[in-house]
Formats: C-alpha cells, structure tokens, sequence
C-alpha cells in the first residue's frame, strides 16, 4: 500500500519536474515545481519525516514558490524563449552530461547503505517524539550550523536589500 | 668568520646605493650618475681586497659568510668565492664601473636607468658568490628584472620583442632547473642526509649515474641558454643588438660567463658521470656553434649583430675547453671567460661610440674612418686583434689553453675549431677594413670626433686588461691553478665513486622517464 | 518502509532534471527554479538516508537546506529584479551560461 | 552536550566581526547627515580586535560545540590569511565606493559577513557547518558582485549565483551520499569510517560522494573545467569585489579543500589524486593559455586566478603537511599580490570608465612612478619571479610535489609558470615600454590616502614574505601538524 502511494508521488514528482523543464512560460514552470514539491512532501511523509513534511509544505512550497511567482508576477515575465538555439551544441551536451550524472547516481544504490545506523530508532522516538528529538539535537549537538544559519539569513536579509531596494 | 664580510658588502652595496639612488630628485641628472659611479666605484674598489687577500694556495672556499635563513628547510644565506668565481666577481665590479662611465650620455630617465643598472649589479655578484642553491636561484633569477628593463626601456626599435624574448627563453629554462634542485634536495634527503640546499654538501652526495642523466640535463638546459649554445641561442643576437650599449657590455661581459660559471660550478661537479655520458655531444655542440657563429657574423652587415654572433662563437670555445675535462681546457675555459668580457665588452663600447656620432650601425654606412678618427681606429684594432687571439694579447692565451686541452680529449674536435679560429680573424678583419680603410667617401663621416676625454677614460682600462692578461697571464692563472686542481680531483673521485652505484640498463632512462608521470603513492 | 534505492533513484532522477534545466534552459527565473528541484532531490536523498540509518543529521541537513534555499531564493530574486532594471532589453530574461 | 564557555571562546573572533557587521549597519541608520567615512574603518577594527581574539595559533588542536567547530592552528593561519584579505579590501574599497557613489553600510556589512562565512569554513570540521559556511559566504558574495547593480554588475552576479548554487547542489548531494556511506559527516567521523572498514575505500557509493564533493568545490575554487563563471563574474563585478572573490573565497574554499581531503579522505589519496592531477594540469594549462589571449587586465587576472588555483591544485595532489604548508603560504601569497594588483586597478579608473583595458596603461610606468612600481612588484610577484612572496609560495608546493615524486606535473607546473611570465611581463612592458598615447586615457589617479596604504602594505607583504619567509614557513607547517 505504501509503495503504491510512494509511486504516484513518484510520478507526480517526476512529472512535476519534467514540466519545469519543459513549460514555455515560468508561471507553468512554477506551478509543475509545487506539484513537485508537495509530491516531495507526500514522500517525506512515507519516510516518517513529519516535521520535514510540515516545513517542505510552508516553506518551500509556501513561502519560496510564492516568492518567485510573485516576482514572475512583478516583473511580467511572459518572453518565451527563441525556437532557434534550441538544440545547441551546449544543450545536447548538458543533457547528455546530465544523463550521465543520473547514471553515475544510480549505479552506488545497487551496493546499499554501508553507514552506521544512529540513534533515531521507532522506540526512542515513541518515547520522546520526532519533532522534540530533533530540536534537541539541534540546540545541542547542532548548536553551531544553527547559529551559522542565523548569520546566513542576516546575510540573505541585507544583500536583498542592498541590491533591490530602490533607493539605497 | 671573523673576517669582514666583504661579499656581502660588495653584493650589498649596489642595493644600498639603488635605495638611495631613490632620495635623489629625478632633476639633478648630474647628481644621480655621479652617485651611481661613485657606488660602483667603491664596490670595485672593496672587490680588489678580495683579490689582494685571496690566498691562491687555497683550492677551497674562502671569505665564507654564513647565517641561516629558512632554517626548516636548510636554506641558508651562504657565500664564499674560490678561484673560479674570484675572477668573475672582480669582472663584475670592474665592467660595472665602466658600464656607468659609458652610459654617461643617457638621457631618457636617467634615475630609474641608474637604478635597474645598480640592482643588476647585485643580482650578478649575488649570483657568483652564492653557495647555497636557492639563494643562487633566487639571486639568478632577480638578475633578470632589471636587464630586462634595460633592454626594453633603453633598447633599439625592437627592443620589446627582444626583451621578451630574453626573459622567456631564460626563465623556461632556469624553471626546470628549479625542479632539479628540489629533486636533488630530495635525493639528498633519502640518502640520509639533513635536509639542506648547502652546495658543499650535496657535492658530496653520490648518486646513481641514470639519475645524474636527467638532472643534469635539466641543470645543462638552464645554463645552457644563458651560455648561449647553439641552438639555444637564438635569443642571443636580438637581446644584443637592441640593448643599450652598457647593457650589450654587462651581458656579454657577465650574465653570459654566469652559464659557464654555472657549468664549472653547479652542472658539472654535481654530476660527474653524466657529464662524462654528455661530454662528446656537448663538444660537437660546441664546435657546432664556433663555426656557426662566425659563418652567421661573416655575413652581417650589422656592426653590433656581427660582435653578437662573435659571441656564440666564443662561448663555443670555452664549453669546448670545459667539455675536455682535462686542465689546460677547464682553466682555458674560464680564461677565455674572462677574456671575452674583456675583449667583446670592449667591442660593444666601441660600437656605442661610432653609434652615438652616426646613429646607424650598418658597415655599409661606413667606410675610411681610420682618416677621421685616428685614435679610435687604433683602439678598435688592438681590441680586435684581441678578440681573433693575436700573441700579446689576451685572447691568444684562453684559445691556446682550450686547443691544448680539446686536442687531448678529441682531435677532431680541436681541429674543427681551429677553423673556427681562422674564420673569426677573416670576419673581423674583414670587417674592419670595410669600416676603417678605403676612401672616406661618405659625407656625414668626414667630420666625425675622435675619442672624447670620457671614451678614453672607459676605453683606456678595457685596452690595458686586454695586454696584462695577454702578456702576464700568470696574475691571473695563478690564483685558479689550486682550485681547478682540486675541481678535478674531486670530479674524478665523484665520478669513480658514483659509478658502481647501479648499472644502468639499456633502455633504464626510458623506465625512468615514465615512472616519473604517475608516481602513484609510493611516498618515502 | 519504502525500499532505500526507490526513493534514491527517484531523488537522482529529479537532480538529473535540475541539472538538464540548468544547462538547457535560458530564462532566469527557470533557471532559479532549477536549482530549487536540485535542492529539493538532495533533501529527498537525506530523508532517504536518515530513515534507513535512523540518523538524525539527515533531517537536520534537510532543515538547513531549505534554510539555505530560502535565503539563496531572496538574494537570487533580488539578482533578478536587478539585472531587469539594468536592461529592458528584447531578450532581457535570458541569460547564457555556457559562454566564455 | 550543551556547549560552554570554552566552546565560544573558540567563537570569539567570529561574533566579534559579525558584531563590527551588524554596528556598521546601525550606524549608517542613526548616523547624522551623510557623514560616513569611518564605516570601512569601524570594519577594520573589528578585524583587528578579532585578529587579538584569535585562538589557537599555538598549541594542540582544540575543538568545540561537538566537534563542528575547530580551534586549531591551521584555522587560526586561515583567519589571519582571511583578516588580511578582508582589512585590505575595506580598505581599497572606501576611496573606490565614494568615487563611484556606491559607499553604503550594506556593502561594508556584506564584506564583514562574508568575512565571518569564510572563517567558518576554515575552522568548520563538520561537513554541515562547512556547508552552510560556505552558503553565508557564498550569498553574501552574489550580493557585492551585483552592488553596482549596473548591467554587467547584475550579469556577473547572477552568473556567479546560479553556478555557485548549481554546485552547491552537487556538494550537498555529494555529502548525501557520504551520509549515506559512513553514517556520519562528521570530518573525524568520515576518516573513522574509512580507517575502520578497508571495504568502504571501494564502494561506488562512497566514491560516487567523494567525486560530486571534489566536483563541487571544483567549482569553487574555478577548476577548469568548472571554470567557466569565473571571467565573467570577476570583469563584471566591482574591482573591489574581484579582488575579495579571488583572494578570500579562494582561501576559504582552499582551507576546506585541506580539512576535507586531506583529513577526511585522507585514506582514498590513491582514487582522488589521480583525478586532481588531471584538473590540476587542465586548471594550469588553460587558465594560462586563455590569459594570454586577453586584451582586458581585469579579464586577464580573473584567467590568472584560475591558473593559480591550478599550482595550488599541485599541492592538494601531493597530498602530504608539506604540501599544505605550502599551500597555506601561497594562499597568504596571493592574498597580498592579488588585492595588489587589483588596487592598482581600481587607481587608473574612474567613475563609469574602469580602464582596465591594457592601451589603457601605456606610458602609465613613468608617468606614474609609485603606481608602475607597485603594478611591477605584484606582477612580477604573480609569475613567480624571486625575490617575491609568489615565488615563495610556488617554491613551497613545488617542492612537496617533487618529494612526492609528481615530477612531471611539477614540470608542467613550472613550464605554464614560464608562460605566465608573458602576459604578467605584457602589462609591465604597456607601463614603461610603449609610449602614452596623445590623448591619454589616464589622466590622473583614484588614490586616496586609505588605497595608498593598502597598496602599500601589499607590495611590504609581497616583499617581506619574499625575503625573509623563515618564520611564516615554520607557523604553516606548524599549522599543519595538528590538522594531519
């Protein structure tokens, strides 16, 4: 049942993907991303991921795609690219390139995990619940990637203003 | 070491008076070359103790100065001088006097002129004195900065091409010779050895013969170019002929005796075996370039190309005598060194005196001037015949030395350079008749000064060397006899010593080459 | 539990996809979008890892990715509002990355 | 597991430059009038005062907050590399950002931050910290590309973004599959695992994180053939950013090159050596050779910095302290010559008009003797000609790569180190060998008393780690004894 739900997000996933590539215009394009990402969401779920599950859905299906959209919006992106150019040489190459990374990507799976398991197991995480060990870690033994990533948002904050505020 | 520390004053001293050159305001002209030749002139004059205290009975190093530098590397500031560089180092201080005096009639940037001319002047007896090998590769190297902005800055009309070319050719060379060095510091570091760049110690470190192939090989490139051998020298003429006239004369009077110093000094003794492996292709090189050389000056009709060409030729001779490895041939060959500083400087000054009244340096622009500048005439004929080797002068001496020893090693070799002899009094005898006898027919030569107060003042000395050491060879001799001596004992007794080390099999040089490109992991 | 190398080849499938896009694709916002469906393979492969591992740091990865992913999307808009600024040329949208 | 005061100390210098950040913002906001002048300095005092913070120079390893964050002497020489970077660029940047009425307390801001990322990748031993040290950096550095938010600003930034994003992809996905190998992504962790299982060495998993790891700071460092952002991105953004691009991400992204392939793959040397050497000889030859083909000084020295990326590629193939010693010099080397170089840049502009095109610098040698002075000193520092810290710094890795027996990519190095001499050479013969043009392009100087000193202390440190590099060789080597 699982693996059944698992592969029509797959598909969803995938589709979702292939339609970023593919749409003329980026509002299409952003539309298959959230498709994407909440197929992605879906699947984080079947992992027992629920706390990811939840940010996956406000964040990025939230917050950044409303983001570009409203930038698509703002800015009346409605170009759709020239015919011409469109099979370059630079274009089969990266794709053929890409396509090679997918292999070089798949190829490793056939030999499985070889990492040590953690401590994250079904009975820890019954006892103190998914989202309150994660916290934990995060303000123990994560402490410094999370201050990391507080300086990394003041950095976002100020290089956004600095380059799209008017006047300055 | 309690002595006083007269290497580093004599190398030191230029820099010293470049950095006060800087507080000289660019105006006073006067001031800035008086400065610079009074720096130059002292130097030469602290660089004749070395020769008075110099003890000739002495083969090894003397006036040692020694301070460590980068000491976990074993890089040490360490000087000395022996007889061979003895002679080299007082060229250096003595054409460095009368390089200034001849540049007097510089007139474009004078100051920054003044300048490049006194940091070469450390750059080169840096250079010679240096006894540790990345402070000889150091000091190799910053020898080009201001020849190179000598040429290009005070140079003929190509002189851009020119100077490029010099500074390349060079530099690829000396960079492989870098690579050498820090192979060899290696393989004396797996021998057991303190890791050092001390030149006296790695003398003494014996290596297997196919090893020796290859470093000396990319040692030999180095100086091989600066020499310059044929076919390297291609960057020989170009620098020449576009450089100023002092520049003409410092690099034929000095950065090219640093290839053959670099030879006698770092190549040769480091490795013995290969040596005896290069010498009979390094001696028909040689004999190569001696006849190339003077075909190539036979046919220009450029005065200045003409004495450039002479050069090749020349240097031909004295790698011949070093290739002979006997003593007449290696102490011929430093004679010789010194005598082309002397003779072929010599030239160039006199060739910038004709090129500052005409402007033009073609032969064919000439012709008969013997009628309108007498005295000239005559010091350009006694510096010629010193440069063809005429008995009583010093070029006789440093061939005579060379066929000696080349005879005893190759006949043929010697004979194929005798030729060379003969072809070099044609072309320059030639070319003297075109330019000084004959109808002064042209116009503009008609009214032409003889020497001025000054020229007599550079030329005089350059005349009196070229007879001291043609008729008193020993002054000079004498004081290399003990260290050439004990050269080639040491030369000998590394190479016996190094020659069991391991066989090298037919095609071992080969194996070598390619293991060389991936290593793998086989660290030490 | 959701075999470990579905969820990977899944996760390799839409990173191969960004990868194209970005390659292939000239217009800025696109090629932003690109980049976000790379990020969003990597979180897959994480998830993956930790619940086969039962590791928590890939969770954390997985937090600070999209941390990283929103920070990088505000400058990256901010990029583009001020490249279009700059230009209002023909063609102004579009950018080619595979030159010089 | 909670951290202690002994865990910020380790921090100290890192919040003590986000503190100079965040007060040079605050005081442009309450600052009277448009007096703001002492912003870049307000910012070089905060270098200074975390320069006096810095743990760790001497002394055993120290590590803290779990084992993320290093205080060991080989972070503490990076942060000394980086303090000099970020104080001279603040400093070329005042005169430069006034000129082109650009000077705002973001700017000075970014720089610091960026400041602060690069320090945390050095000292980062975690490959979670290293990552997201890296994206602070990173983000902060796509913002001072576009600050001129000119055309060709913008272009360079969003250039350098989407590339720098796309390869964060495949280093976060390289690291996902490390996770997935060892189970951890601690760096000690990953060592660990690969001592303990000899098995994992060969598993394509592993391998497969190791090579998108190696692809991604590729990337970074502008290893050819991951180069390509690189021209485009230095001649587009401010000259000011250029030179903090090529000196600090460089060093940073070099720092973590070392911990992690030196430490964490330390025992796959045999797979990734192989591989580097082939992007190390790539890096040199064609970085070298396009330099050559440019007519732009600006567009030349970005093709130099991926040239120089490749000699410093030599010593992570050799893979041994010594080589990371030499490593380490060569990135404080570059540090000095390159901010040089591009100070000098900056000079003979004005505002709109860069002039970095090579016509533009004929005559300039005599007409402006300081400047042709300094100008040749780093050019002749970055071909590697004695007695210069370049020289130095190649020497060094040089060296460890013949001891390690890579002779021949040690030739190949020195022959495109011959090559470079040509177009390094070119712009010295422009200053003093070809005549200024009638109408000269430069008619006087961008140099305030704040870019003069930073050009000056540039060429001292250009000279004084040339000839007396004795003391700074033993600390980098030091520095590496307690990472290896």
């Amino acid at each position: 049942m699982t693996l059944a739900i698992f592969f029509v997000f797959a598909a969803f996933a995938v589709l979702g993907g292939i339609g970023v590539l593919l749409a003329r215009n980026p509002i299409h394009s952003a539309l298959s991303l959230v498709g994407t990402m909440v197929s992605l969401a879906g699947i984080y779920l079947l992992h027992h991921a629920e706390f990811i599950f939840a940010i996956q859905l406000m964040v990025y299906a939230g917050a950044i795609m409303t983001l570009i959209v409203f930038v698509i919006m703002l800015l009346d992106v409605r170009h759709e690219e020239a015919e011409t150019e469109r099979l370059g040489f630079a274009k089969v190459f990266g794709m053929v390139l890409a396509g090679l990374m997918v292999v070089v990507l798949l190829v490793p799976l056939a030999a499985g995990l070889t990492g040590k398991p953690g401590g994250m197991t079904e009975e820890v995480l019954a006892r103190v619940g998914s989202v309150e060990f994660l916290s934990e870690k995060l303000f123990t033994t994560y402490l410094l990637p999370f201050e990391i990533a507080s300086v990394l948002l003041l950095v976002g904050l100020v290089g956004a203003v600095a380059l799209a505020k008017k006047r300055l | 070491m309690s002595h006083f520390p007269y290497l580093s004053t004599i190398t030191f001293l230029p820099l010293l008076g470049a950095l006060v050159l800087l507080l000289i305001p660019r105006k006073s002209e006067g001031g800035i070359r008086a400065w610079t030749l009074a720096v130059t002139a002292i130097t030469f004059v602290i660089s004749l103790a070395l020769w008075v205290r110099f003890d000739p009975a002495q083969g090894g190093m003397q006036f040692v100065e020694r301070k460590a530098w980068i000491e976990s590397l074993g890089i040490s500031y360490y000087v000395g001088i022996d007889g061979i560089s003895l002679w080299l180092v007082l060229l250096t201080t003595f054409l460095s006097v009368i390089c200034v005096l001849s540049s007097w009639g510089i007139t474009k940037q004078v100051k920054e002129y003044m300048l490049f001319f006194l940091l070469l002047e450390t750059g080169m007896l840096g250079a010679l004195i240096s006894l540790d090998l990345v402070l000889f590769y150091i000091f190799w190297e910053a020898m080009l900065i201001p020849m190179y902005f000598l040429i290009g800055v005070w140079g003929g009309t190509d002189r851009i091409y020119a100077a490029i070319k010099f500074f390349i050719y060079t530099m690829v060379g000396s960079l492989l010779m870098l690579v050498a060095i820090l192979a060899l510091y290696y393989l004396n570091i797996r021998a057991g050895n303190a890791p050092t760049f001390d030149l006296l110690k790695l003398y003494e470190l014996n290596l297997a013969p196919n090893v020796q192939f290859w470093m000396f090989a990319a040692f030999c490139l180095a100086f091989a170019i600066k020499v310059p051998m044929w076919p390297l020298h291609t960057w020989l003429p170009d620098a020449h002929t576009q450089a100023p006239t002092a520049g003409s004369v410092i690099l034929a009077g000095v950065l090219l005796k640093m290839g053959t110093y670099g030879f006698l000094r770092f190549a040769m003794p480091l490795f013995p075996n290969a040596v005896e492996a290069w010498a009979p292709f390094m001696m028909v090189v040689a004999v190569i370039g001696i006849i190339y050389g003077a075909l190539v000056a036979m046919v220009q009709d450029d005065v200045k190309k003409l004495v450039a060409y002479s050069s090749v030729s020349h240097l031909g001779f004295v790698m011949l005598g070093l290739f002979a490895l006997n003593m007449q041939g290696v102490q011929g060959g430093l004679y010789q060194s010194l005598n082309h500083g002397i003779s072929t400087g010599a030239l160039f000054l006199l060739v910038g005196v004709i090129y500052e009244r005409r402007h033009t340096r073609a032969i064919a622009d000439f012709g008969g001037l013997a009628k309108a500048m007498p005295n000239y005439a005559v010091v350009f004929l006694i510096i010629t015949m010193s440069s063809i080797g005429l008995p009583g002068l010093n070029g006789f001496v440093g061939e005579f030395l060379i066929m000696l020893g080349a005879f005893l090693t190759s006949k043929t070799a010697a004979v194929f350079a005798a030729t060379g002899v003969i072809l070099a009094a044609g072309y320059m005898l030639w070319m003297v008749k075109r330019v000084f006898f004959g109808p002064l027919d042209k116009e503009e030569n008609q009214g032409l000064a003889d020497l001025t107060g000054l020229e007599w003042g550079y030329l005089i000395p350059m005349v009196v060397m070229a007879f001291w050491m043609g008729i008193y060879p020993g002054t000079f001799l004498r004081k290399t006899d003990a260290t050439l001596e004990l050269w080639l004992e040491r030369f000998e007794a590394k190479k016996e010593a190094c020659r069991s080390l391991e066989s090298p099999g037919a095609l071992a040089w080969l194996q070598d080459g390619l293991n060389l490109v991936f290593p793998g992991s086989h660290a030490d | 539990m959701i075999p470990f190398e579905y969820s990977m080849g899944l996760s390799a499938v839409l990173f191969g996809l960004g990868v194209v896009g970005v390659l292939v694709r000239r217009n800025v916002i696109v090629l932003l979008m690109c980049v976000e469906l790379m990020l969003n393979a990597v979180n897959l492969a994480f998830v993956t890892v930790a619940d086969h591992l039962n590791s928590v740091e890939g969770l954390l990865y997985v937090f600070f990715v999209m941390t990283v992913a929103a920070a990088e999307a505000a400058v990256g808009l901010a990029i583009v509002v001020c490249l279009y600024r700059a230009r209002r040329a023909v063609h102004a949208d579009e950018i080619s990355l595979l030159k010089g | 597991m909670t951290f202690s005061m002994a865990d910020m100390r380790l921090l100290t210098p890192h919040l003590v430059i986000t503190a100079a950040a965040l007060l040079v913002l605050l005081a442009e906001a309450v600052s009277p009038g448009r007096r703001k002048g002492y912003l870049p300095y307000l910012g070089i005092a905060g270098i200074v005062v975390a320069a006096f913070t810095t743990p760790g120079l001497f002394g055993p390893a120290r590590s803290g907050f779990s084992g993320m964050l290093a205080g060991d002497a080989f972070a503490a020489f990076v942060y000394f590399i980086l303090y000099a970077v970020g104080a001279l660029t603040l400093l070329v940047s005042d005169a430069y950002l006034r000129d082109e009425g650009r000077d705002h307390a973001e700017y000075y801001a970014l720089v610091l931050l960026a400041l602060v990322g690069m320090m945390l990748m050095a000292g980062a031993t975690h490959l979670m910290s290293v990552f997201l040290a890296l994206e602070t950096m990173s983000i902060a550095i796509y913002a001072l590309a576009g600050f001129f938010r000119d055309e060709r600003s913008a272009e360079a930034s969003f250039k350098y973004f989407i590339l720098g994003a796309f390869s964060s992809g495949f280093l976060l996905y390289g690291i996902a599959l490390l996770y997935g190998a060892c189970g951890t992504t601690e760096i000690q962790g990953i060592l660990d695992a690969f001592a303990s299982n000899r098995a994992l060495a060969g598993s394509p998993m592993a391998l497969a994180g190791v090579g998108l790891v190696t692809v991604g700071f590729a990337f970074k460092v502008a290893a050819v053939p991951f180069h390509m952002w690189t021209p485009d991105a230095y001649q587009g953004a401010p000259t000011s950013v250029t030179a903090f691009m090529a000196t600090g991400v460089k060093a940073a992204a070099f720092a973590a090159v070392l911990r992690v392939f030196f430490v964490a793959f330390q025992t796959l040397h045999v797979d990734w050596s192989g591989v580097l050497w082939v992007l190390a000889l790539l890096t040199m030859t064609l970085g070298n050779l396009t330099a050559i083909a440019q007519t732009d000084v600006k567009r030349m020295l970005a093709y130099s910095s991926i040239a120089h990326a490749g000699y410093i590629l030599v010593g992570v193939v050799a893979g041994t302290p010594e080589a990371g010693a030499g490593i380490l010099y060569y990135l404080l080397a570059y540090a000095f010559m390159n901010i040089g170089a591009f100070a000098c840049l900056i000079m003979v502009g004005r505002k709109g008009h860069e002039n970095t095109e090579l016509d533009a610098f004929a005559g300039l040698g005599f007409k402006f003797p300081a400047l042709g002075l300094a100008m040749s000193l780093f050019m002749f520092s970055m071909a590697g000609i004695p007695p210069t810290a370049g020289f130095i710094g190649k020497f060094l890795i040089f060296k460890a790569a013949v001891h390690q027996g890579y002779y021949w990519l040690t030739i190949f190095g020195v022959l495109n180190s011959a090559a470079s001499v040509y177009y390094y050479l070119r712009v010295i013969v422009t200053m003093y060998f070809k005549p200024e043009p009638d109408t000269p392009v430069v008619e006087g100087l961008r140099a305030g008393p704040s870019m003069a000193l930073a050009t000056i202390l540039a060429g001292l440190g250009v000279l004084y780690f040339g000839i007396v590099p004795g003391g700074l060789v033993d600390l980098a080597e030091q520095a590496l004894r307690y990472l290896v």
